[in-house]
């Protein structure tokens, strides 16, 4: 947690220094959420996410580098500076992204599900998700694939309680829970406190049993906060949102905090061990902020390569036909 | 006349059709209460309230259709998409609905809806982001499409835009927002389907929509000075209704044309152009059409790199200097 | 009831002498769902449906003649030939359509009754759809919608038991009742028995109610059975569903000889009373195949008509620019 | 050579496909137990079962999504769709999930999944089920787009198409799928991006792609016969990749053509291949490129007006006097 904290702070200074542009999507808040799901998962688990990704690409093991230089739009990055922030992919690390259109991951996260049954690999996704997203059709589509064709996958539904600049009770309508939709497609689904770890990780685990010995989906909504804007870019972060209540969950809600706190409590864990711990990370980010700084960009050719593999890798006669089409 | 913003102009347009008409309704995410992610609403809700400014969930498809269906018993209601990108999760209602409803009831239904929102590329945002689907939206019989490229031009369309009574899509640029032009202040509306000369010329024609056509002013103005070409910029704002007879125009006159586009060249709004003059006015061309479009990969994320994947005046300068 | 399985009878013998072609999908069997819920409604209230739309147009007063001569793609037919069977339109007795893509009407009906609650109408929309059409994504946005802007929109989900060749349970996932899914977006569902009438009426009363009086939306699933294939090209009509299950709703559940045994022994129709009724309704409908077979086709020049209002009815300074792009 | 239906080609195509990779696997509405809506996946499921022929609910986005998931797994589904009309509602999965995730992955995703159904009007169904979104999907840089015309040619393409690492869109034809061909009994494969001269000629250059491609064959007999004009027949076969050389060679030597299609007009495949002939080939034309597209109008439902809806052996053999 203290990595993505420090990453993320890390980021939005370089943001702020002009290293960036576009939309960047901190997770800070929500960390406990990636950590205590991912860290739980096996060799034959598989990871799919939103924008607001960087937190699950370090929990699964992407490092700072290749994804601060993703940010930058630098060749160094994990996409060679194409996907941006909104699309980190590790699929050597099980990770498959990062995606900007909001719920168009969740058929793909089926699919990885429906490839691991289909291949008979005892694995499941675990497919993240905002409370806003719950309201585009194809995850009502993906539900329902899911339950009829029985599949590994396990929807979670990061509730931070907003889209963009929407309260929840401002964009769904539903009975008590939202995670109870589930129930019309005859779905298992639980909720979680995102600030509590050992919950989180026992109820992610029940949903990842029931994946992996019933090939059964599980919906699983975890109550979050986050402390940003939506994006950096989101001018109004303070207007939907009272002051008073960011603060109110940044002091008594802190999920790093309070993590901290109880593993001291428990004697796992002592105040100077965090602060070391505290200390990597931040070293760590900013290591990968010069990095990400001296790499280069990548060059006007790179624009035409990772369309058509078939062209990356042309066959004995090269590829046929003309791919591209301006007249340069 | 005063400057304002094309931002500004687009707000003014909206909240003086607000006023004049009681059906037109304005409608998508973040509209009202959130003054719009791009600001275009700003003060909108304030001004006039929940009932003519509606903020709704994450699902195009559903408040599109809801849209259609609202126009068809009358309302007028001007739909903002966040981005035209996110039109895909909505492009069945777009082309089956509001495209087709009026021909398949044989004339008995109108659909005087407008959908509009940012089409364009350039904003470091990725290929998810930044689509352009004017080139799509103009090849189906039934809808019309069109591109403001300044806060004029965007002012004058969007009150035409929602006194139609066919379904436009009107397509704005985030990188003109902030942009100044000189707007009038009392009333004017501008017919779709009416190109505009921007500048005359007499040795070329650049023909353009949207932002290209700024960056084909630019581009004019390299020839002039470095060159002593003089170039006529024709920007054709309306895609669907077309103005092929500005076009054909302009290329009698000059004898050459170089079409630029922010679209991708694949069947893009160029191609249909190109074949148009070609085949209305081959005997007048001195040289072949030349076609500038962006760069023909998704939207690269990079932005240095996302700046040469957009027409750059330079980029036109070239292709000119090529035909003449 | 007698006039819907009249013209769908001589709309196949239509059909079969070769008089069109494309699809023509059958109401036969679901009659009693449109005659008992459209006739429950008011001047205000509104219609829509999908394509198995012959019925739902003639109880809201479209005449045979016009339909039929659409379904034979002649100038004289409701939408001039333009629009077909499956896409019947009447907006002057608020019936609209008619739509070919599974569950596209859904956001259309929603708009309906949000213009109705906008303009401050008490009315409603009824919009009807198969069994089939609750898995598009587009249907779950509308409940969303329906349920958080509380419109006054009634979904009627006329279940015959089969998508085409596919059952219920291998289509959709849920509990107990497929309307049930509502529950996840708020909104009050009920059931009803298609061939009892009076449930049905009782049933769409209580959502019309609701609808005009608290603007509240439903969803009301109506359980039915059609006798034909899918459409008239459904080559495999009797390979998915055994002839016998066929038979036995033919013999035991015919909602039209139920309802007229019910109202004879309910002494409210005597044997001749029906005969007569279906003596008319025959001769109308052949009537109506006879006006259809007479009529002209639409002229080459009525392809371009009815795309752009603005081309139709030109203004002051007529259109401007080119609305087609045919170089002839 | 055996004669056999387009069809049986799709189906032997399937077939033999399906038992060379255990990780093919066909998909889509009524594919399996119903044996396809149009029959084309008949008898697959009765000899292959359940897991390699799978029906699926009314959900083409969900699904489209799901095999695209699936397919970067290294699965290489083939999506039926009943119709490419209904591509529409998975508009925003095939553009941006598998035509970008290539890319905004940096190369480190491969999507190899087949999306195939009929696209075609000329059936009497009306504007809804007619489309043809060849032009759509081949403006979309990372998607590959095919429109087989003969069951040599669908075959051949469609074993390819499987075996390629790209998303290939692949589009029949209803009307085509009774017709009968010459299909040798041996296996062979036809690349994507080659072109295929149907028909040598030495006065005019036809060129199409899908059905309009025997409507130009029939067009070229009636010249040849009628007017003693020896017409060439070019089938692009595949949309994206293009086969350029194709096109610029016949255009070469014949100095005139006729672009046929099925397509809308407005930024249709061949205002593509009218921009870059005129481009790439302008000396060598003796007169303007013609175009014959579909009549720019929705689908019209009644039959025979439909007919005259689409280019006829007559209005081809029209525009080629035009110009002859
Ligand atoms: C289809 C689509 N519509 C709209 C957007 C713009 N958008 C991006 S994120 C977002 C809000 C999503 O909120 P939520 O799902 O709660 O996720 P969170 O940002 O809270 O993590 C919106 C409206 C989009 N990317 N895709
Ligand atoms: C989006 C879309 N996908 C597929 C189809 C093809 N199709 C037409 S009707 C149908 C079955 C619908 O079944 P149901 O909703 O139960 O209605 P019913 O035919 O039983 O009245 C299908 C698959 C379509 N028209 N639209
Ligand atoms: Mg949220
Ligand atoms: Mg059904």
């Amino acid at each position: 947690m203290f990595r993505i904290r420090r990453f993320e702070q890390t980021s939005l200074k370089a943001y702020n220094a002009g290293k960036m542009g576009g939309f960047l999507h901190l997770y800070t808040g929500q960390e406990s959420v990636a950590v205590a799901t991912i860290s739980l998962l096996g060799p034959n688990d598989h990871v799919i996410t939103a924008y607001r990704d960087h937190g699950h690409a370090l929990v699964c093991g992407m490092n700072m580098n290749e994804c601060m230089a993703e940010f930058f739009g630098k060749a160094t990055g994990s996409s060679k500076g194409k996907g941006g922030s909104m699309h980190l992919f590790a699929p050597d690390k099980r990770y498959w992204g990062g995606h900007g259109i909001v719920a168009g991951q969740t058929p793909l996260g089926l699919g990885l599900a429906y490839a691991l049954k289909y291949k008979g690999i005892p694995g499941c996704c675990l497919c993240y998700m905002g409370d806003g997203a719950v309201n585009q059709g194809v995850f009502h589509e993906s539900l329902n694939l899911a339950s009829l064709l029985s599949l590994p996958v396990i929807y979670i539904i990061e509730n931070n309680g907003y889209s963009m600049g929407t309260s929840l009770a401002r964009s769904s309508a539903f009975k008590q829970v939202l995670a109870q939709r589930a129930e019309g497609y005859n779905i298992p689904w639980d909720q979680a406190n995102g600030e509590n770890l050992y919950e989180v990780r026992a109820k992610t685990q029940a949903a990842v049993e029931r994946a992996h010995e019933e090939s059964r989906p599980t919906v699983l909504e975890i109550a979050t906060y986050r402390y940003y804007g939506h994006s950096v870019a989101d001018a109004n972060a303070r207007k939907y949102r009272t002051p008073e209540e960011i603060d109110h969950y940044k002091t008594y809600h802190d999920p790093l905090r309070l993590w901290q706190k109880r593993l001291i409590d428990e004697g796992l864990l002592t105040e100077a061990q965090a602060e070391a711990i505290d200390h990597e990370a931040r070293a760590e980010a900013e290591a990968a902020a010069r990095f990400a700084d001296e790499s280069p960009f990548p060059t006007e050719a790179d624009i035409f390569t990772d369309v058509y593999s078939e062209v990356d890798n042309p066959t004995g006669d090269g590829p046929h036909g003309t791919h591209f089409f301006n007249s340069r | 006349m005063p400057l304002i913003t094309y931002r500004k102009a687009l707000n003014d347009a909206l909240a003086e059709e607000i006023l004049r008409d009681e059906n037109v309704v304005v409608m998508g995410e973040e509209v009202a209460e959130y003054n719009g992610a791009y600001k275009v609403t700003e003060g909108l809700w304030s001004r006039f309230g929940s009932k003519r400014l509606v903020d709704l969930p994450i699902s195009e498809a559903g408040f599109i259709g809801m849209a259609v269906g609202a126009s068809m018993l009358g309302l007028r209601p001007v739909v903002e998409l966040m981005f035209w990108s996110f039109s895909y999760v909505a492009f069945d209602q777009i082309v089956n609905n509001a495209g087709c409803v009026r021909y398949m009831s044989g004339g008995q239904i109108a659909c005087p809806i407008v959908i509009r929102g940012p089409a364009n590329g350039g904003t470091n945002v990725g290929a998810t982001h930044s689509h352009t689907p004017e080139n799509f939206l103009a090849n189906v019989p039934g809808l019309k499409v069109v591109c403001p490229a300044t806060a004029y031009d965007a002012k004058g369309l969007l009150k035409a835009a929602i006194r139609d009574n066919d379904p436009v899509m009107f397509m704005e640029n985030t990188l003109l927002y902030g942009e100044q032009w000189e707007v009038p202040e009392e009333e004017y509306l501008i017919p779709l389907g009416v190109a505009d000369v921007k500048r005359e010329g007499a040795d070329i024609s650049l023909i353009a929509h949207g932002r290209a056509v700024i960056t084909c002013l630019k581009a004019a103005e390299i020839l002039q000075s470095e060159h002593g070409i003089n170039a006529e910029v024709l920007d054709l704002r309306s895609i669907r209704p077309l103005d092929e007879e500005a076009i054909l125009a302009s290329v009698r006159k000059t004898h050459r044309a170089v079409l630029v586009e922010e679209n991708k060249p694949f069947c893009g709004v160029d191609a249909q152009i190109a074949s148009l003059i070609q085949e209305k006015a081959f005997d007048d061309l001195d040289a072949p059409i030349q076609r500038l479009s962006a760069l023909d990969a998704p939207a690269i994320y990079s932005l240095p790199l996302e700046k040469l994947q957009l027409p750059t005046p330079d980029r036109v300068v070239q292709k000119a200097l090529s035909i003449c």
